[in-house]
């Protein structure tokens, strides 16, 4: 009894409520000693960096609930595509081969496990809000009334291009198979 | 003791080249028919020397596609002489058949029923053998290697419809 | 009240014609301010029983918020937002219940309660109507309310509620007796079964300084008022004998079927049984509307002051109870209750008895 | 027995009566379906049901690598996942005979005996709430919030952490972490003697828990019944001690035994007993990997670039906060195992509910079920 009473009195200095919509849940701060931007620890909104990505399928080998898709299709190295708005080189200067038509993510399959953003070489891929928040604000309230709308389309390729390069594809694999 | 020990005493009761160990599968197993393994466990269980009395684990296995056999692994262990011991016994798929051990270790019956459900394979013996995990009329043993999914059960679509996706 | 209108009814001509019209105008007109103050006490309770737990758990409880400020600033509005939730929800039937029974279940324990208010004095005058034997009639009242409980219990047709109604049974009945028992106590030394005459007996000073309440008269009286205390806190089927409606075990006990308004009535009984126990023992031991400085204070209004301050503080003990203590089991709860609670009781009366006898 | 009336549900005895303490339960710790057969209130038999939770952890480690089913065994035990991780990458460690680094043995003892803290917390909470006391769940969860927000600091994630990996861990300690857990050490060893105060002497919560479901140490045996609940039936089994994995053979720490203080031995006030005793041996342990934890070294030096043991098998056993959790691994040399077994320790315990709560009533049941701390997350796969 003693003790039930006792936390009645010293309310202001145990209580533990949280008042949701004023105060926010706070982001743990994390500096990991070393370069904050190659350490990525928060669990939150999956992003792509497309303009980085060099298509090389190994975030989507990593998933293991495989809700990335990715299709590219090849083009000239380095070379910038202004109408596709894809760049030629990345931000670590590696040459791009791959165009990179098609970068989806299913957000409502996502397990947050983190396993995809540890292989991409370009590090393209994260959660935002981590230490490199400098470049996104943590977003944990992403919840959407529609299904669909939970997946994320990434590529930047309009529809109209995309034919053109989608057909290129076919000739390809035509001229290949006669 | 150790495993040399074991098998030992095991061959001492029933005779020469019983329990045997072929290294090249593997160490620490002893592989035994179904019949073989109906007489051993009471006698594991009850001699002193031996006591395994803590039946650890029971898995069911499907030896792959093309082998033709499923099998099921007893690991047990003797809390006073803190000894393991690791029994295979492996048996055609045409008739799965394993004489049951739960009058034995009870926790065998709960193990049996689970992979029972998995496996489909029949403990002779068992009081209440019957599906644990799954509902009571699926059909089908899951983790069979050449098991296909089926499309609905009861109506209900099992793999979601997602538009834009595929 | 009832007769004082019904004075004031004879006089007036067109109503002294027709009798029965007057007594019934004049009974209404006693017994809509209990009706206002038994939702009144529900809403202040509830409101009460919230912040306290939270308090006790380290947490805020309903706390209103910047943005809209959906529960008030201290969440005063929760209780408001509570009834409308209640009155606006859908009041579901189970198909299989015994209609006419689950209706009539709610009605029977809110009348129960409520009548047990009539003879409920807030202060020398002020009561709904003046019985010699007030007591006894509120004792009377408490066990019809049993009535209702097992009507609820049976009529939802499902296996939890009858175990719930069940157990609520046995245990109202089983602690009515250790409580009128430590009753008599009291009765022995006043006298009397009349209200006013009881508080009239705790008038004065005993050793100079403390009130001459029943609680300090005697140490069997002592003991008597937590027997009470606790069979009422039992009898309200409240922690640490909330066994009826034990949310682990039997989902919400006999309520279960209930939603929407018929809920509420059994939410409003509950509070209003609390009141009335806590009300009575404030009455018999704690001295009723006298306050604690003896000569001070005195007065019609200060009178309803210090006995509303008691009750809350007995109201605010049961709730304190609510958050410490576990469940007792069916079987320990009726072992407490005929193994050591009635033996307690009649060891009081004895002891009140012979302390009467010899010592004054 | 009462008249027997023939039924379309068999021969029901005149007064025995069927209840089910159905799938959605307050007290189930799950979605479990118990089929009572009562004589009154008093039990005559118990059919658990359980797979309502089944989600085929073994058929999707048949089709994914050996790291991607890491945060697989994250979501059985949701309750101890950093354990199951543990007992996981020691398997698979075990399979391909690689060596971890000292400083990622250290850490991960001290993640796992913290997660073991976190898991006991909820088993004391819901235990108390089973019996009726509400007020020690919330300052259980209040005292498990620290830790979330450490482990939330150390891997972005609350619950399901997918810290530990094959061969190493994801992530190493942020600056500052280990001061926090040692501030946190210090805030909680107080409050352990709050919860005695409040709960475990308590007068009627012993009425409740204690004499109440007795298990008899050969019946627990028998029953594959581990862990805190074997302890509680005084058998001093800890895996930690008697078949040490990882460096645990390092610490000196007891081994809390059922004594049968307030009842008899084996009863469910000696398992809550046996868990709050742990949670000071899991502050000592941590307190002594905390002092000795090397600074330096680097986190993934011991990662595999490629997972692929050998053919062959492994059966190896770990102590989760529920019992012996045990992984059957079999290779067939491929990047993705051919069959993963979990031993749950959850499972056992359940199986002997039928055996030790015969002749007990309803709320006691619902007490025996929250002393065994079962999870059916782990239960069903």
């Amino acid at each position: 009894m003693k003790i039930t009473i006792g936390h009645m009195f010293k309310i202001k200095r145990g209580n533990v409520t949280l008042q949701y919509p004023v105060e926010r849940w706070p982001r743990p701060e994390r500096h990991i000693g070393f370069s904050a931007d190659s350490y990525n620890v928060i669990r939150s909104r999956l992003t792509v960096d497309v303009d980085d990505c060099i298509g090389c399928l190994k975030c989507q080998r990593a998933c293991p609930v495989s809700c990335i898709k990715i299709e590219t299709t090849k083009v000239e190295k380095g070379e910038d595509i202004s109408e596709a708005n894809h760049r030629g080189v990345t931000s670590n200067g590696t040459q791009k081969r791959l165009l990179v038509t098609r970068f989806d993510i299913d957000m409502t399959e996502c397990c947050y496990c983190n396993l995809c953003t540890y292989p991409c070489p370009e590090e393209c891929i994260f959660m935002v809000g981590g230490p490199n928040s400098s470049r996104r604000e943590i977003d944990y309230e992403f919840s959407e009334y529609d299904r669909n709308d939970m997946i994320y389309r990434f590529s930047k390729v309009p529809f109209d291009i995309l034919q053109k390069y989608a057909s290129a594809v076919e000739k390809s694999e035509v001229e290949e198979a006669t | 003791m150790d495993l040399a020990g074991i098998i030992e005493i095991i061959n001492a009761k029933f005779g020469e080249g019983f329990a045997s160990i072929d290294e090249e599968v593997s160490a620490d197993t002893v592989r035994l028919t179904p019949e073989q393994w109906g007489q051993l466990a009471p006698f594991l269980r009850k001699t002193p020397e031996l006591f395994f009395d803590a039946m650890m684990c029971i898995t069911g296995i499907d030896e792959g596609v093309e082998s033709e056999n499923l099998a099921v692994s007893y690991n047990l262990h003797s809390m006073k002489h803190n000894h393991k011991l690791e029994i295979y016994v492996s048996m055609p798929k045409s008739d799965p058949k394993v004489p049951s051990v739960e009058q034995i270790w009870r926790v065998a019956d709960w193990f049996e029923r689970e992979v029972y459900d998995m496996f489909g394979i029949e403990f002779e013996g068992h009081r209440d053998l019957r599906r644990i995990l799954l509902p009571s009329d699926w059909d089908g043993f899951p983790l069979r290697k050449d098991y296909e999914f089926p499309e609905t059960w009861h109506g209900i679509v099992i793999n979601k419809m997602k538009e834009g996706w595929e | 009240m009832v007769d004082y209108f019904l004075e004031t009814f004879s006089e007036i001509t067109w109503l002294a014609s027709s009798p029965n019209l007057s007594f019934v105008l004049a009974v209404t007109l006693a017994g809509l301010p209990i009706f206002l103050f038994m939702a009144l006490n529900a809403l202040i309770a509830v409101y009460a029983e919230r912040k306290i737990s939270a308090f006790m758990q380290d947490r805020l409880g309903p706390m209103g918020q910047g943005v809209g400020l959906h529960a008030g600033k201290w969440g005063i509005l929760q209780t408001v937002a509570d009834a409308v939730k209640l009155i606006t929800k859908e009041d579901i039937i189970p198909a299989t219940a015994d209609r006419k029974l689950f209706i009539i279940a709610p009605f029977i324990l809110f009348t129960a309660s409520f009548t047990a208010f009539a003879a409920f004095p807030f202060n020398e005058y002020l009561m709904a109507a003046d019985f010699n034997i007030g007591l006894f009639y509120i004792l009377a009242m408490g066990s019809v309310g049993v009535i209702g409980i097992i009507l609820a219990g049976y009529s939802s047709n499902n296996k939890w509620s009858l175990y719930g109604a069940m157990r609520s049974a046995a245990q109202i009945v089983s602690y009515e007796i250790p409580a009128g028992l430590s009753l008599l106590s009291v009765i022995m030394l006043s006298g009397s079964l009349a209200f006013r005459d009881i508080v009239a007996a705790q008038t004065g000073t005993t050793l100079a300084i403390l009130p001459n309440w029943f609680i300090l008269d005697n140490p069997f009286t002592f003991i008597a008022f937590w027997i009470f205390f606790v069979a009422g806190v039992a009898e309200v089927n409240r922690t640490p004998f909330d066994l009826p409606e034990a949310e682990s075990e039997l989902v919400a006990g006999w309520m279960t079927e209930y939603s929407g308004m018929r809920w509420s009535f059994f939410f409003l009984t509950e509070y209003a049984n609390m009141f009335i126990v806590a009300g009575v023992a404030s009455l018999l031991f704690l001295g009723g509307w006298l306050s604690p400085i003896p000569g001070y204070l005195e007065g019609n209004l200060w009178g309803i002051f210090w006995l509303i301050s008691k009750v809350s503080f007995l109201i605010f003990v049961m709730m304190w109870f609510r958050w410490t203590f576990p469940r007792l089991r069916t079987d320990q709860l009726m072992r407490l209750c005929w193994k050591f609670f009635l033996p307690a009781s009649f060891v009081t009366i004895i002891g009140v008895g012979i302390w009467d006898l010899f010592v004054r | 027995m009462g008249v027997v009336i023939e039924q379309e549900l068999g021969t029901v005895h005149g007064d025995e009566m069927i209840l089910n303490i159905g799938p959605q339960h307050p007290s189930t710790h799950g979605v479990l379906r118990l089929k009572v057969h009562t004589d009154g209130e008093i039990i005559t038999q118990i059919t658990p049901y359980i797979g309502y939770l089944h989600r085929c952890f073994e058929k999707h480690c048949e089709n994914l690598t050996y790291e991607q089913s890491i945060p697989y065994t994250d979501r059985c035990d949701y309750i101890g996942s950093m354990n199951n991780n543990f007992g996981y990458a020691v398997a698979v460690e075990q399979l391909m005979e690689t060596k971890v680094p000292e400083k990622v043995e250290y850490m991960r003892v001290i993640v796992a005996e913290m997660n073991r803290i976190a898991s006991h917390l909820l088993a004391l909470g819901t235990f108390g709430l089973d019996v009726g006391a509400f007020t020690p769940f919330l300052y259980c969860f209040r005292d498990r919030e620290r830790i979330l927000d450490l482990f939330e600091m150390l891997c972005g994630a609350r619950l399901l952490y997918n810290y530990i990996w094959i061969g190493g861990v994801s992530h190493d300690f942020p600056v500052g972490w280990v001061e926090k857990t040692y501030e946190f050490l210090d805030y909680f060893e107080p409050k352990i003697n709050e919860y005695n105060d409040l709960l475990t002497y308590n007068k009627i919560f012993i009425e409740r828990s204690a004499d109440v479901g007795v298990i008899p140490a050969d019946v627990a045996i028998s029953y594959g019944v581990t862990g805190p609940n074997l302890r509680g039936s005084g058998v001093r089994w800890d895996l930690r001690k008697d078949d040490p994995y990882g460096i645990y053979d390092r610490f000196e720490f007891d081994i809390p035994i059922g004594t049968g203080a307030m009842g008899s031995v084996g009863d469910c006030w000696d398992r809550y007993y046996v868990r709050v005793r742990e949670l000071e041996e899991c502050v000592k342990i941590i307190r002594q990997a905390l002092d000795v934890l090397p600074r330096d070294g680097d986190v993934h030096a011991a990662l595999p670039k490629k997972i692929r043991p050998k053919a062959g098998h492994v059966y190896s056993r770990t102590e989760s906060p529920r019992g012996d959790l045990g992984y059957y691994i079999a290779s067939d040399g491929s990047d993705i195992p051919s069959r993963i077994k979990m031993r749950s320790p959850a499972f056992t315990a359940l199986s002997c509910l039928n055996e030790i709560s015969r002749g007990w009533m309803i709320s006691d049941v619902i007490a025996i079920l929250g002393s065994l701390d079962i999870v059916l997350g782990e239960i069903d796969r």
